[in-house]
């Protein structure tokens, strides 16, 4: 028991002896850990936040002039039967007129008498981001019906928006391999300069008697010590911006986020442990023979 | 006991003991001399294996250097106290917390640290001297500090590099006078000295060495 | 002669020992230098940027249905005689005849025989950036207009990207402010643990009558060597980047940047010296009694 | 000439010295002793101005420590040689560097660099050893080396701590043989000893130092 304390007051005490290096280590974890606390949120989120993407997608379809408004409701129904689409909204000529005032200030009856607008129809897509949706395909399949004047997506720039999405979850995963590394390497940076300044204090404990888990305990635990605040002030922030964010994004974009906080501190707390125990093993290892 | 058969080892920039025969009794009181750089402080490194002989072995207790594993040296060294020639104190340590070090190592209590420290600081009249970090101590006073660091954990066997360098005639007749009466409790003990009034005359068997080799014995 | 080469020698010796926190240094350095620089550059081209999105800047203005075609050339040139009105651009019915079509797939003269839509005018702001524009007056003063029956701007969106644009450099400036003290910061920690690892050897030479300069010159070097390679890396990087985005923004946004390169290397390397040296002579300062 | 005017120093946590009043010629030889914590480490620290007086004042040459200056410490000591108790070497130098060192201080060229050190190292008998580190050297070695910096700028006076503490009888008489050489070109010279069978009966000033004050002189 006094044995334990005594080893553990050596870690805190080196820990407190480079309190600069061994900032700069718990920063590189809590940047390694906010950084995969976040990729967890994403790809626990990354369903939704497509399905999300999806419901904005839309197809305009303008029907021809002649076409009543039975023969589209017909065309409409063959339209919901395509692969990849999952719902259908018709537009109307009395809801063309409020889109055409709405667009030029003008109300269109009072000048000619009548309405000229076509009718139209919202192509909606499917939500579920397990099926890749061929937007292609379905426009071919639209043109096919001779009732069809004219077909408007803004299919592009929202499935660009999808690939973006998922080159910042490729992004995030890259820089948190460098991270990953980076902490590892400051860690095992920090304890090598703690065992350089303690030179002295080892192979004096060595020629004492000192087994070599006797010597080495008090850089384990400093490394732990600096895994262990690194992955609390992580775990701290992440909470912190997830309660905040939550509100914010469900009044701006009705979006909730899903997490499970468990699940987050633990895997934070886990990756923290293993790479403080790499990083200073890797330290112990090389330094001490 | 100790045995040390045709031990050599030589340092890659030269220097270094040869062909060293040699055996001491579990309560034997012995002297090592020589000339400065002869091999003394090499030798007693062998002994602890700090260094590892090149030829031959050391023989130290139930621990034999050929093919020592390293937690088995540190098994060793815990029935080993050694006095070092430069001391080796941890300059950011206080005196006791220095003296303290080897409990730490084999584990004793808070209480029993205390206790231990205070007696053993007694014992070679640095007590009032325990916050004293060792540049707030005289040459002499750093030395019994050395001594005193050896002889807490009760070794078997005490190995002294020189421990009257910095000592006044009457101060290093009183450490010799300490040393005998542990040898006379059983503890085996050699000392390397240069101080040959002080060895002398006291019935004690004294090895010289001489550019590495054991002279006579 | 020999004297200074063996200090010189000396303070690469201390840079070399501490690879690892040496590399931190030149890093902060580099990072202070590399958004001074941006800044630097952005704020010798702030004009033209202000000046290319006033360029974009239009309010849209719609004739009643019955004025004349001559009756508008009359407004506009009253118009253009507005405070901080730089030019109109009359649409006539045929233009918009144009845009009709190309929002709603018909063509309306085909539809109903005639043309409804009004004339109009996009009405475009001065864009030096000396004068600050207030559209709410122009607005006014165009709402003033009998001829006028709609109002349609984008002020609103573009004068928030002025905005964003303004919230930028002000961001940068706080950043920059704050990697100057880290680097400081930074330098002075790594040379203080040069200090600390050369305690001896500086007790060692104020022992042997070494004066105080000549025992803080080995630190002094070093952190001048860290400031100039920092500068150095940061120099070569930013010219490099400009280089490589010059012709990209020129060719996708017709945009040319401006930039004196002497000018540039000669800030980045005053304000890496500052920053070293403050930083050695703290750390000297403070350690070297 | 080294003067101390009532001098006195007392550590924070006791020990020290107290009203010292002493004087030296420019060519003299004196000895120091006491027994091991009296002070005479102290003593030599106030002189060279490692430690400045508590009270009263010590004047060495045109130094004076009543109010001196950083810079004109540092001059003085290039014209005082100091062989330190605990040797002040560099660990990670090795021998040439470390004897080098006073010499890039004073800022000599190169090729006197190198031609000095081989001299002085000769003179203490280190020729060969130039490559080794201090942690390679033996204690008597180490000390010697010690020697050799302090002589190599060729000082005005030499304070030496104890210098023959590691030392066999025949090295540390060679010493001083060597010191009275030196002490008849002109240089004064200082030195803390214990070893009494070496001092006695060489004809020169023993200085007596006990619990801090001076006995005998
Ligand atoms: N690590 C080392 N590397 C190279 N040579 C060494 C090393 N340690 C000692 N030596 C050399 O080996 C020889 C013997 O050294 P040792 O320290 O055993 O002498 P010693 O008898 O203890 O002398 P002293 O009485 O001066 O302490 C010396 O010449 C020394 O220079
Ligand atoms: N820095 C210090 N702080 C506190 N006490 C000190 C300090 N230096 C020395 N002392 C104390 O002052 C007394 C005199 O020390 P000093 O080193 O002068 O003795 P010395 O005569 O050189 O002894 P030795 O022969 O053992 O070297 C000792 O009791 C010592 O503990
Ligand atoms: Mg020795
Ligand atoms: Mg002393």
């Amino acid at each position: 028991m006094d044995k334990l304390a005594f080893l553990l007051s050596e870690g805190v005490k080196n820990l407190w002896r480079h309190k600069l290096t061994s900032f700069s280590s718990i920063f590189s974890i809590f940047l390694t850990l906010i950084i995969s606390g976040t990729l967890i949120i994403v790809s626990q989120n990354t369903s939704k936040v497509i399905e999300y993407l999806r419901d904005k997608y839309k197809i305009e379809v303008f029907f021809k002039n002649e076409i009543t408004f039975e023969k589209v409701e017909e065309v409409v129904s063959n339209i919901n039967k395509i692969n990849g689409v999952r719902s259908t909204t018709v537009i109307s000529k009395d809801d063309a007129e409020k889109i055409f005032k709405s667009q030029f200030g003008e109300d269109i009856m009072k000048i000619i008498g009548y309405n000229p607008l076509p009718i139209s129809c919202v192509v909606n897509i499917v939500k579920d981001d397990t099926k890749t949706i061929n937007i292609a395909s379905i426009i071919n399949k639209l043109k096919s019906f001779q009732e069809i004047d004219e077909i408007n997506y803004q299919g592009r720039i929202i499935s660009r928006i999808e690939g973006y999405y998922q080159l910042f979850v490729r992004l995030m995963t890259s820089i948190l391999i460098i991270v990953f590394f980076i902490s590892i390497f400051t860690i095992s940076n920090t304890i090598r300069l703690t065992i350089y300044a303690k030179e002295k204090l080892i192979e004096s404990l060595q020629l004492i008697g000192a087994t070599r888990s006797f010597v080495k305990a008090p850089f384990i635990i400093e490394g732990i010590l600096i895994g262990f605040i690194g992955s609390a002030l992580s775990s701290l922030l992440l909470i912190g911006l997830l309660e905040f964010s939550y509100d914010l994004i469900y009044t701006y974009l009705s979006f909730k986020i899903e997490y499970d906080i468990k699940l987050l501190i633990l895997t934070l707390c886990s990756l923290s442990i293993i790479i403080s125990f790499i990083g200073s093993s890797r330290a112990t290892a090389r330094f001490l023979k | 006991m100790i045995q040390l058969n045709n031990l050599s080892y030589t340092f890659e920039k030269g220097g270094g003991v040869s062909n060293i025969e040699m055996s001491m009794q579990d309560d034997e009181f012995a002297f090592l001399i020589g000339p400065t750089g002869s091999g003394k402080t090499t030798l007693l490194r062998l002994i602890y294996m700090d260094l590892l002989p090149q030829v031959g072995n050391v023989i130290i207790g139930e621990y034999d250097s050929d093919g020592i594993k390293q937690k088995q040296i540190a098994f060793m060294r815990r029935k080993v106290g050694m006095v070092f020639q430069d001391y080796h104190l941890l300059e950011d340590r206080n005196l006791f917390e220095n003296i303290a070090l080897p409990l730490h190592v084999i584990g004793c209590s808070k209480d029993e640290i205390v206790d231990r420290v205070k007696d053993s600081l007694d014992e070679v009249g640095l007590g009032g001297k325990e916050s004293h970090y060792p540049g707030e101590l005289s040459g002499g006073e750093q030395q019994r500090a050395c001594v005193a660091r050896a002889m807490i954990k009760e070794p078997d066997v005490i190995l002294a590099d020189e421990p009257t360098g910095n000592l006044d005639p009457v101060t290093s007749f009183e450490l010799i006078k300490f040393f005998e009466e542990i040898n006379r409790e059983g503890t085996a003990i050699l000392m390397a000295s240069h101080n040959y009034n002080l060895i002398k005359g006291r019935g004690h068997r004294i090895i010289e060495i001489r550019n590495g080799s054991i002279r006579k014995s």
